[in-house]
Order: C-alpha cells, then structure tokens, then sequence
C-alpha cells in the first residue's frame, strides 16, 4: 500500500483536475437546454476524486474503460476539454467525428478505450485489455471504471474470475454512488459490503473514501504497483456520490435532499483545497486562481466546440469495416 | 367517445388493464417505479405500483440475464411475466433465456411446459441515443421459432397488442419505438389479434410495407402522393411472426408493385423475408420487383446530421416510389 | 439445521433411489455403443448422493431445474425410468415425446422443469420458479442444480443477487464434481471455498459432504425449510465426484486414476448400505435385494424404451407455438 | 503434392501456421487443451498448446460472455485473439460484447480503435445434439454491421477462410458445421479472400447457392442431375457478409432460375436476402421467382426421426428443383 499521497507533486494538478471536471460537467444541462446534446448525457458531478485519484496513478499508455458517465475518467486521463465536448455536441472535431457521442467517447493516444453505453461492458472489456499487455509482456496495466450497479451484471463477475486464475494486471475500480439510476444499493443488493465480492474470486480488495482524493490515489497507486508487477488484480470499491441527478433531466424523486445535502458537505474539492493549503502547499488566494483556470478551459472548450462544423454525412459510412471496401462488395 | 392517447399511455393503460384482469400477471424490470417519469424510461408503468404494489410492479437490478430468465421461470410456473428490457439494445444481455430457454421450451417438452412472457422494450432510432441505444433488432427475434414479434405503431394497436401478447401463451418479444411514444390517437381498448396486417391507407398504384417510423413516414407521402393523382396502398404488419402474408399479397395482386419500408439494417433484414415470400406468392401479379428501403448497414451515429443519413426518411421513400411508380414524379418531397 | 437423517423413514427409500441411478447410468455407454442414444449424455455415476439427498427433502409440488447432467436428479424426483429412458432414447413414449432427449427431458407433474443443455441456465429459470411460489403465494419451493462449471456464469451471480434482495424460496445446489468437462476446479477459480460466493450476496450457505447422503439431505431439508417459511434462498455446495468421463466416450486424459480411486473408495451407496445395516434397518442379505430390485427396474424401463416406437414425423411441427395456428398462419 | 485432410484437421493446421506466423495471435475458449480429442471439443486445437503453449492457447472457464470481452479489449490492445465458442448455440450468452461492442467499437470511435477479433464456433444439425446445441444462427450475425460471418464446407476454404479471418482487421463470426468437421479434401494452404463465392458446379439449368451441409447435398443432386442432362450451377457464398452477388447475379443471367438452400430456418434467414437482392438486380433475367428450401420453424428436435424431417435433406432439393426446372423430373431421389 502506498502510504501517503504526493501532496507536492500531485496535490495541485489533482484539484485543477477536479475543477476542471466539476466546471465541465456542472455546464452541460445548460449545454443539453440550448439543444447542444442530444439524446442521454449523464454528469459525475461530486464524483471527481474517484476518476482523478485513479488517473494521476496512470501512466500515458495504462488504458482505462470507462461508462455512461465517462467524461471524467476521460479529462482524468487527458483528453482535452474541447475535442471531448465537440464529441458530446456531435461535432466534426469531436474525438470520434460526432459518432459517439458522450456515450461512445474514446481516445487512442491517451489509452482511454471509450465510454460505453451498456452497464457493466467497460468491465469486460477492460479485462481484455489486461490480457493483451499480460500476452505482449508489456507492463501497462488496464482499468474498468463501473458503477454500483453494475456490480450485478453478469459480465463483473466472469471477468473477476478470470482476471483472478489469469493473474491480469486490471484494477476494478467500482463507483458506488449509492445509487444506479433510481435504484438504491441498499434494496439491489442484500450485502452492502461489496468488497465481499471480491472475496468470492480471491481477488484483494479496499473500500475507499470516494470522496478523498488522496484516499482513492494511494489504494489505486497500491493496486496499479501490484498489477505492474504481476501481482494480478485488484477490486477498488470507492464511495462516492454524484451531487446531480443520474442524467440532464433527472427529477430525483427517488432520493431526499437532506441526504443530497449530507453528502454535498464531503465534496472532495475544498476537502483538498483545505488540504493543500494547510500544507503550505497553495494560498488561499490560489483558490479562485484554480477556479478561474477552470472556468476558462471550459470556455475554451465550449467556443472550440461550438465552433466545430457538424461532421460531412459521407462520414456515417465510413470505418463500419476497415478498409471500407466490404460496403462496395455489396 | 373512442379515448385519444399517446402511446405510452396507451400501453400504461393495457398494463392496468391487464393486471386488474389476472392477477397472475406481473411486471419487471429496471426503474419502473422511482425514476423521474414516475415509471420506466418512457413512463409506460407510471403509478402502476400505487395501485398494484411493488410485489407486482417489480424494481430490478441491473441483470438482464436473469431477469429474463425469471420472467421464463415465472412464466413455466403459471405467472404471466411482463419484463421491461429498458432498451431493446440490452436484451442482447437476455438472449440465452430468451433464444435458448423461452422460445424452445415449449417445443423441447413436447408442450408440457408453456412460457407466456412477453418482453417489453423498445427499439429505433431518431433521438440521439447513438449505437448501443437505437438498435433494430426485430429481425434477429423473427427469425427464431417459438418467439412472436410484434411492432406497434399507434396507440390502438400499443394497447390491443399489448393485452394480446399478455394473453398469448408463447413468448412474445414486444418492441415499441421510443419516438413514437407521444403519437396520440384513438384507442379502442380492445385486444388486436397477432398475424393480422392492418392496411393503414388504401391505394391502387403502390403497395407499401412498413413498420412503426416508417409506417407513419409512408403515410405522410401517402397523404402527399393522392394530391397528385398516385394512391399509395400502406400496410403495417404489426406483428413479424405471425405474419399476415396474405393480406400484403391480396393488395399486391391489386397494385402489382410492392416496397418495403423499415429501419433495421436492410442487409438480411425483415424486409427481405416480406420481399422474398411475396415474390414467390405474386410472381404473376408483380410488374417490377420488391424494392426495400431500409437502414444503412452501420451502427448508428450519435451527430444528427449522420442519424438522419442512415435512416430512410420521407424523401428516400419518394426517390424510391418514383422508381416503382413512373407516374408519381410529381410528389412533393419533404423540402419542397 | 435438521439436526438428523430419518434413517427408519427415509434410509431404504434413498439407498433404493441411488442403487436406481447407479444401475440407469452405468448402462448407457452400452446403449450408446448400441446406436440407442444420439448426441451427448453425461451419466452422474457417483453422485447420487446429492440428487438424492436433495429430492427425498422436497414434496412433489416443489419444483427443480436441472442441467445437462441430469438423469439422476429426475429419477430422484420421481420420473420413471421408462419413460426418462424412452426420452433418452428418443422414442415417442419418452416424457417429451423424443424432442428433447438427455438434455432436454422434463416431467411436469413431478415439477421436473428440465434438463438443460446450457451451463448455468437452470440457475436463472429455478429463481423465475421461486418467484412464480412467491407471487401466488404458494409454499412450494424451488431447486437448482448445477455444477462447479456453472458457478463461473454470470447467470449465477445476477440470479443469487435477486434471490436474496427478494428472499425468494429457493435451493441453489453446486454439485462441485471438482471438474468441468476437462477443466479441473482448481485451475477456474483462484478462490476454491466455493461458499464463499454466498457470502457476496448475504445467502447463507453450507458445504456438504455430497458423498454422504444423510448429509446432504439435512443441508436440503434445512435449506427447504427456510425457503418454505420464507427465509430465503440458501446456497449448498456438495462436494462430490463423476466416477465416469465427463460424457459417454470421454478418455478422461485431465485426470489420473489414483485421483478417481481415491473418490471411488467414497462411493456413497456402500457407505449408505453400511449405515443402515449398522443400524439393524436392512439384514446383509437385503443388500442384494436391493440390487436386483435396481436391475430389475431398469430391465423393464429398457425393455419398456426399446419397444416404443420412433415419434411421428408429423410430431416435429407441433408444439412451436400454441395453439398450432401460427404455423398455419405463415 | 496437395495435402488431402478432413477439415478439423485443415482448421487445426491455419490455426497452426497462423500462430507461428504472426505472435499477435492467440486462442482461448474451454476445453482446448486436455479434452478427449487433444484439442477442444471438435479437436480442432489439437496439440497446439505443445507447440505454443498454454499462454497462447488458453484453457477457460465457463463464462462466454467474459471471454468474448476479453477478446474484444484484447483485440482493441493488438493482439489477434481467437475465441472458440464450443457451440455457437453458445454466442447467445456473448451477443452483448459481440454484438454491442466488438461490432461497433470501429465505428463509433471512429477507427481510432479495431477489433481483429475471430470468434470461431460450430453450428448445423444432424448429430442429435438437440435444441440448444443445433442451431444455425449465421443470419442473426450476417444482419449486425460490423461483423463478417463465414461459412466453411470444404477442407481448402476451411483453412483459407480461417486465415483470412485472423488476418482481417474486422470481428469475424466463423462458423463451421459439426456434421462436416471429417469431410476430406485437398488443402493448399492459402488464404481464401472474403466475399468472393465459389462456383462449386458449373451448369446452365438453374442456379443453387448453398452453404455447409446443404452444399454438399446441392452437389450429390448436381451430380446427379448431370446424368439426366440437367445441369445445375451451385454456388457456395462461403461468405454471408462480404457477400458475393455479382457473382451469384452472373450465374442467374445465365440460368435464369435461383434456388437458394440452407439450413437455418427459412424464416428471416439468410436465403431471404439473397432471393431479394437477386430478384431486384435479375429481374429482367428472372424466369421465375427464386425458390429458398431451408430449415422448418422449430427447434431442431432430439429423435433423428424428427431432426431428419426439419431439415432439407436432398429429396426436398430435387423436389424444388422440379418445381423450377420442369426437365429435372427425372432426377433420382436418395431412395431410388
Ligand atoms: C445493460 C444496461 N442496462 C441498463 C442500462 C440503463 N442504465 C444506464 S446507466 C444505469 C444506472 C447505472 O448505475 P451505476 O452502474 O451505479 O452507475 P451510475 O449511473 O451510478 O454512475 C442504467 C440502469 C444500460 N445502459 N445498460
Ligand atoms: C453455456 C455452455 N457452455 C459450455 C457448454 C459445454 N459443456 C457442457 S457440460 C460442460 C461442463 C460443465 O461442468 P459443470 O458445471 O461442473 O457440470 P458437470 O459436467 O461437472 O456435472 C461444458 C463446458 C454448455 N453446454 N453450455
Ligand atoms: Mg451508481
Ligand atoms: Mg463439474
């Protein structure tokens, strides 16, 4: 276990980050309003010390999947606000030209093997991805990002079981943000110990504070050493929440606000704020220096993407095959 | 007075109906009592648990797999299971209990066991849910016997198909299409048998096949095309299996051309078994052969611009109408 | 926990049950070799104790789903041999008319739901049985059995999780035979506490001795007991060995036979018969009675099978769908 | 001198030369290594793991879905991996990273990913394994873009085809069929492209296109015919997606008829497809409407009495034949 988080080294770029993430999800109801998104976009609002503590844990070519609420895991692991946005406005400069959308959103060079539409997939394929470097001898290691819902799929456990007989360097890292859509852990769950799934697989396993980045960075850091040095798997399950509701729309009729509240008190960004300042590491005025960092990135962002021609329709046909030839063979 | 509903509130209303008449009926799935609709994704269960409980109004976690396969145990047991697959992209997660145990096990037991579980989901494209979200997938449940396919497109035929599928003995695959869900119309309240084609638009110069989106686009150009003097003959088979050849050949024998129209991949889609076995029953009556119009052989983008691209829509089936109908140059496309 | 085997009540019928089971089974490598099966059958010689052990504890009504490995269980149940064999040889007095053979042979009246030639989809269609109890509000309960090869599915794992938020009534049993066709337990999961997978989803669970009928009955019986006062679901792992291959012409090359003498010397029927002598319940001699009672019986179910006639060919068009209209529809 | 091997054999052999060609490649699946035949449950893999290792061929638990996945993040990673599904009946379980991910994982990150993944399994009937273990489920893959599917019947496209697959740069579904993994043949051990058919049989009567097993009954028929001077031409597809119309369209210009065989159901299967598409670009050489003999709409049955009856064997192809090509009456049947 690593035993202390590198305050000097990553404490600032964990919370610029952070704020970086929070400004960039806190906009896209608006951005989903103005008729910018289409179809289902879901913000990890609350939720950046999870996607942050694992990623500056990453090298470059470490390969993360992630889920429906992914563009955190993907700001986390580098890709640049704009090209991302462009992808959820559907845009030619997108990552994916428009075809993915925030549901479909990946980034070769920066490993992040795509968000994913189905609950429970980034797991899987996640675990392939920790197969690959295990059979080329590489040393990358591979992440699954997935919800506490996704804890019941099929596919967690399969590919548990075989990450654990495989020894493959994937680290599994659960989100359990108490909630999977409307759905509370307590009622589709009867033990809500989820480390005790680990168990099942003889797989080690940490519960970790989601909401502590410094938390999440040295169970992760442990982790990713152990799957480097073929030491095989491991299962983070972190608690967390997320402050919006599950997508732009959400009423959240299944939850109360005193408990929206109670968990907005332990939001992860002043909790490190508080932190790095304390440690001498950052003044009180660099507070609204990161915030303004942020804003403006995201301003940034949004003017790329907005700017950004739709994607030509020829586009739609294309890289269904590779080469594209097997549509002239019909 | 004939109710005018939506469609999802028309198939809320064939739910209510049915629970209230069976009590071995049921329904699950995923978030169908507590998300903002105030049921399901589409609201199509919405206060079914204030009246019926949450015993039979059944919140489930996310295992599409074992869903399905209570919903087959449940089904053997004499209940009579309603599974909502909240996408229909999912019940590829299902298709172990949905291909190997509910379709074959009536057939396997020599019909010592019956399954009458009907799987809720909905399919289509059109509002920028991208790939794993927008998939067609009817062909692929056609395709497998001991399965019924059904594929509503108004609210009469949501609500009289939906009691028919909870009444039907057989497992039936129930697929609504999530931007048809706030079309209103009449709704009778009255069950609509499987394997009976409904012609939606009388016509003497075209047959046209067509299905949920397509079907309303057809009678959008339909509308369009009798102005100019061209009667375009649109049916909706409804169901895929069993599905009413008869009654596409009888308007074939008056039309002698036929177009099928849907938005699953054309590529082995539907539209070809319809196009095939109509060819070999009307060979005689056919002046031109079947055209089909039908998706593009991709998954579905997320932009807008690239949905709208790989899905027919009015134009392509005019472009595809003047092909078969020499006289109907004359109608109107969607632009003009 | 029932705390005890009703030998007196129960010791002959179990002990007859499995001398049944042991005399059906070992015969179908001959009829095999004679062209009387087709396709694949999978014998259970040797774990009759488990089949038996469960079924003796459940009443008719109770129900069980059953796997490609399956005879035993359905005799168990209470099929007759003839009929179960006239299936296996795919004649029209077989109980599914010769549609469905070994792996697809079920008995309604005797709530046998079937055999099943998927690993693990018993698993999911005994929870769907447990929820029909539920919602009629019945009492009778539910069984699945499946092997050591199924638990690494992931309907094994999304079925125990429903099982236990809706503490449906129903009887998970692994018969953990240690081996999956060629694939050795020990090198498909790292955790080999099978047990332990109860655990992750807060079912209580109790490993058996599955050589031991007596105690596997009183792991059942406790377990139906809970299940028929609405208690829940448990999890039985019975550990227990095939004496045979895998299926009828296996070479069985992932195994030594030191290992299968070993488990031999563990045969449940001698340690049964022992017991009841023991216990002055059956005279010595009564042990062959028992035997000849057992070849009798399956003399008969083969003469019985052999006589019955090939299914007419008109057969295979029915029961697609009910009515049979739909056919005629097309 | 060409080497003469059943098509096991020819498989066993390019998964060989594959592996030792390209260290990319690897394959996994259950029973590979220590089951009876020495290699998976058909042999195929036999003693591959001597020569390369139980890293490269790996052993699995029973977990489709999983492994599947795996081969797709492992694909995406730039290995080539090999999956063996031991019956395709099996792919239900897997039909979410199949058909979800593998498919579709090209398209929407818009190629910066590629799935060089083969899923090898076995389909087809005739061996009483029943209804879980019989299926020919190549149409539901054939309708999915983004997925090849393969059709081997013959030792030399058994290996050919499968280098081609584990060359491609695309999800392959390669099929064989468990009644012909011991029909020998000559090999010579080059790629088979996709998408180009086989004219198996020249002839200028009437076009047959077949796959697997009904190939093979298609030509005992042709064979037969030829001795009452009816000539048929039959074509193997080998491929479902590349498919092959130009030339199955060249041969019908010269036929002028069109019988398509296979064993899948007939229903929405994959002869539906070729029948449309040829009847829309042959209409005009067209003498009569292209007929499909395929499987019945039922599970495949136990009893071989039943299995026999669901599926076409040559006396049904004569039948047909008949019916197209009125010359033909005088072809034998399997009885005379
Ligand atoms: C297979 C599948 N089933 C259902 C859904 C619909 N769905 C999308 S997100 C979601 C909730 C996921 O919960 P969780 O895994 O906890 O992630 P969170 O949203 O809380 O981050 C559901 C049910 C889906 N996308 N895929
Ligand atoms: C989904 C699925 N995968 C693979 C198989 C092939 N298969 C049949 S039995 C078997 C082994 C099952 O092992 P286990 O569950 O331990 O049962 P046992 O045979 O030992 O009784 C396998 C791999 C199958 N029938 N179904
Ligand atoms: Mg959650
Ligand atoms: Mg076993």
């Amino acid at each position: 276990m690593v035993t202390d988080f590198p305050y000097p080294r990553l404490g600032r770029h964990a919370l610029d980050l952070m704020r970086l993430i929070r400004e960039f999800e806190s906009r896209l109801a608006g951005y989903a309003a103005a008729g910018l998104i289409r179809g289902s976009t879901h913000p990890g609002v609350g939720m950046e010390a999870v996607a942050v503590g694992v990623a500056i844990a990453l090298r470059t070519d470490d390969t993360i999947a992630s889920t429906h609420r992914g563009h955190a895991h993907c700001l986390a692991k580098g890709a640049e606000p704009g090209r991302l946005l462009a992808e959820i406005f559907g845009r030619s400069d997108g990552y994916c030209g428009g075809k993915g959308g925030s549901m479909h959103a990946g980034v070769a060079p920066h490993g992040i093997l795509g968000t994913n539409g189905i609950v429970g997939a980034s797991i899987g394929v996640a675990t392939g991805a920790a197969l690959a470097a295990q059979l080329r001898g590489q040393d990358n290691v591979s992440v699954a990002f997935f919800g506490d819902g996704a804890i019941n799929q099929g596919i967690f456990h399969e590919s548990l079981n075989l990450a654990a007989i495989w020894s493959l360097p994937v680290i599994y890292v659960c989100e359990n943000n108490q909630y999977a859509q409307s759905a509370a852990l307590r009622d589709m769950v009867a033990n809500p110990d989820l480390t005790a799934r680990a168990n099942a697989y003889g797989i080690p396993t940490h519960a970790v504070d989601g909401m502590d980045v410094a938390a999440v960075y040295r169970a992760a850091a442990s982790a990713v050493g152990r799957a480097r040095t073929g030491q095989g798997p491991t299962l983070l399950v972190a608690d967390t929440y997320r402050f919006l509701g599950h997508m732009v729309g959400d009423t959240e009729i299944y939850r109360d606000s005193a408990e929206v509240d109670r968990w907005r008190a332990r939001d992860p960004i002043p909790r490190l704020t508080a932190e790095l300042v304390e440690r001498g590491l950052m003044g009180p005025d660099a507070v609204e220096t990161v915030e303004r960092a942020a804003t403006q990135l995201v301003d940034q962002a949004e003017e790329f993407a907005r700017r950004s021609a739709a994607p030509p329709v020829a586009t739609a046909y294309l890289d269904v095959y590779q080469p594209d030839v097997h549509q002239e063979a019909r | 007075m004939t109710e005018h509903l939506a469609i999802w509130r028309a198939l809320n209303a064939a739910l209510r109906d049915a629970l209230a008449a069976d009590d071995r009926v049921f329904v699950m799935g995923e978030d169908l009592t507590k998300w903002a609709t105030g049921g399901g994704i589409y609201g199509v269960t919405k206060r079914l648990a204030d009246e019926f409980g949450t015993h039979r109004i059944r919140d489930t976690p996310i295992s599409e797999e074992a869903i399905v396969a209570a919903g087959v145990g449940a089904a053997i047991q004499g209940c009579r299971p309603v599974v909502e697959i909240m996408y229909s992209d999912f019940s590829l997660l299902a298709m172990d209990p949905i291909v190997n145990q509910a379709a074959k096990t009536r057939y396997m037991f020599n019909g010592q066991f019956q399954v009458p579980l009907v799987i809720r989901s909905n399919g289509g494209s059109g509002i920028g849910k991208a790939a794993q979200h927008s998939q067609s997938l009817e062909t692929l449940f056609a395709h497998i016997p001991g399965l019924e396919v059904v594929l509503p497109a108004t609210p009469d035929d949501a609500y009289g198909l939906l009691r028919t599928a909870i009444q039907s003995p057989n497992p039936t695959i129930f697929l609504e299409h999530k931007a048809l869900y706030n079309v209103r119309g009449p709704v009778r309240r009255e069950p609509v048998p499987f394997g009976k084609a409904r012609v939606a638009c009388e016509g003497s110069d075209l047959t046209i096949v067509a299905t949920q989106l397509m079907l309303h686009r057809a009678l959008a150009v339909a509308a369009r095309a009798a102005e100019t003097g061209v009667y375009l003959e649109v049916i909706d088979p409804r169901t895929l299996y069993p599905l009413d050849l008869d009654t596409i050949a009888r308007s074939v024998a008056k039309t002698r051309r036929l177009l099928i129209a849907h938005e699953a991949p054309r590529d082995f889609g539907f539209g070809a078994e319809i196009a095939a076995s109509l060819t070999e029953q009307c060979w005689d009556h056919l002046d031109a052969a079947p055209v089909r119009v039908a998706g593009a052989r991709t998954p579905i983008p997320y932009a807008e611009e690239l949905e709208r691209e790989v899905i027919p829509d009015e134009d392509d089936l005019v472009r595809a109408i003047a092909q078969l109908v020499p006289t109907s140059a004359g109608i109107r496309t969607s632009q003009s």
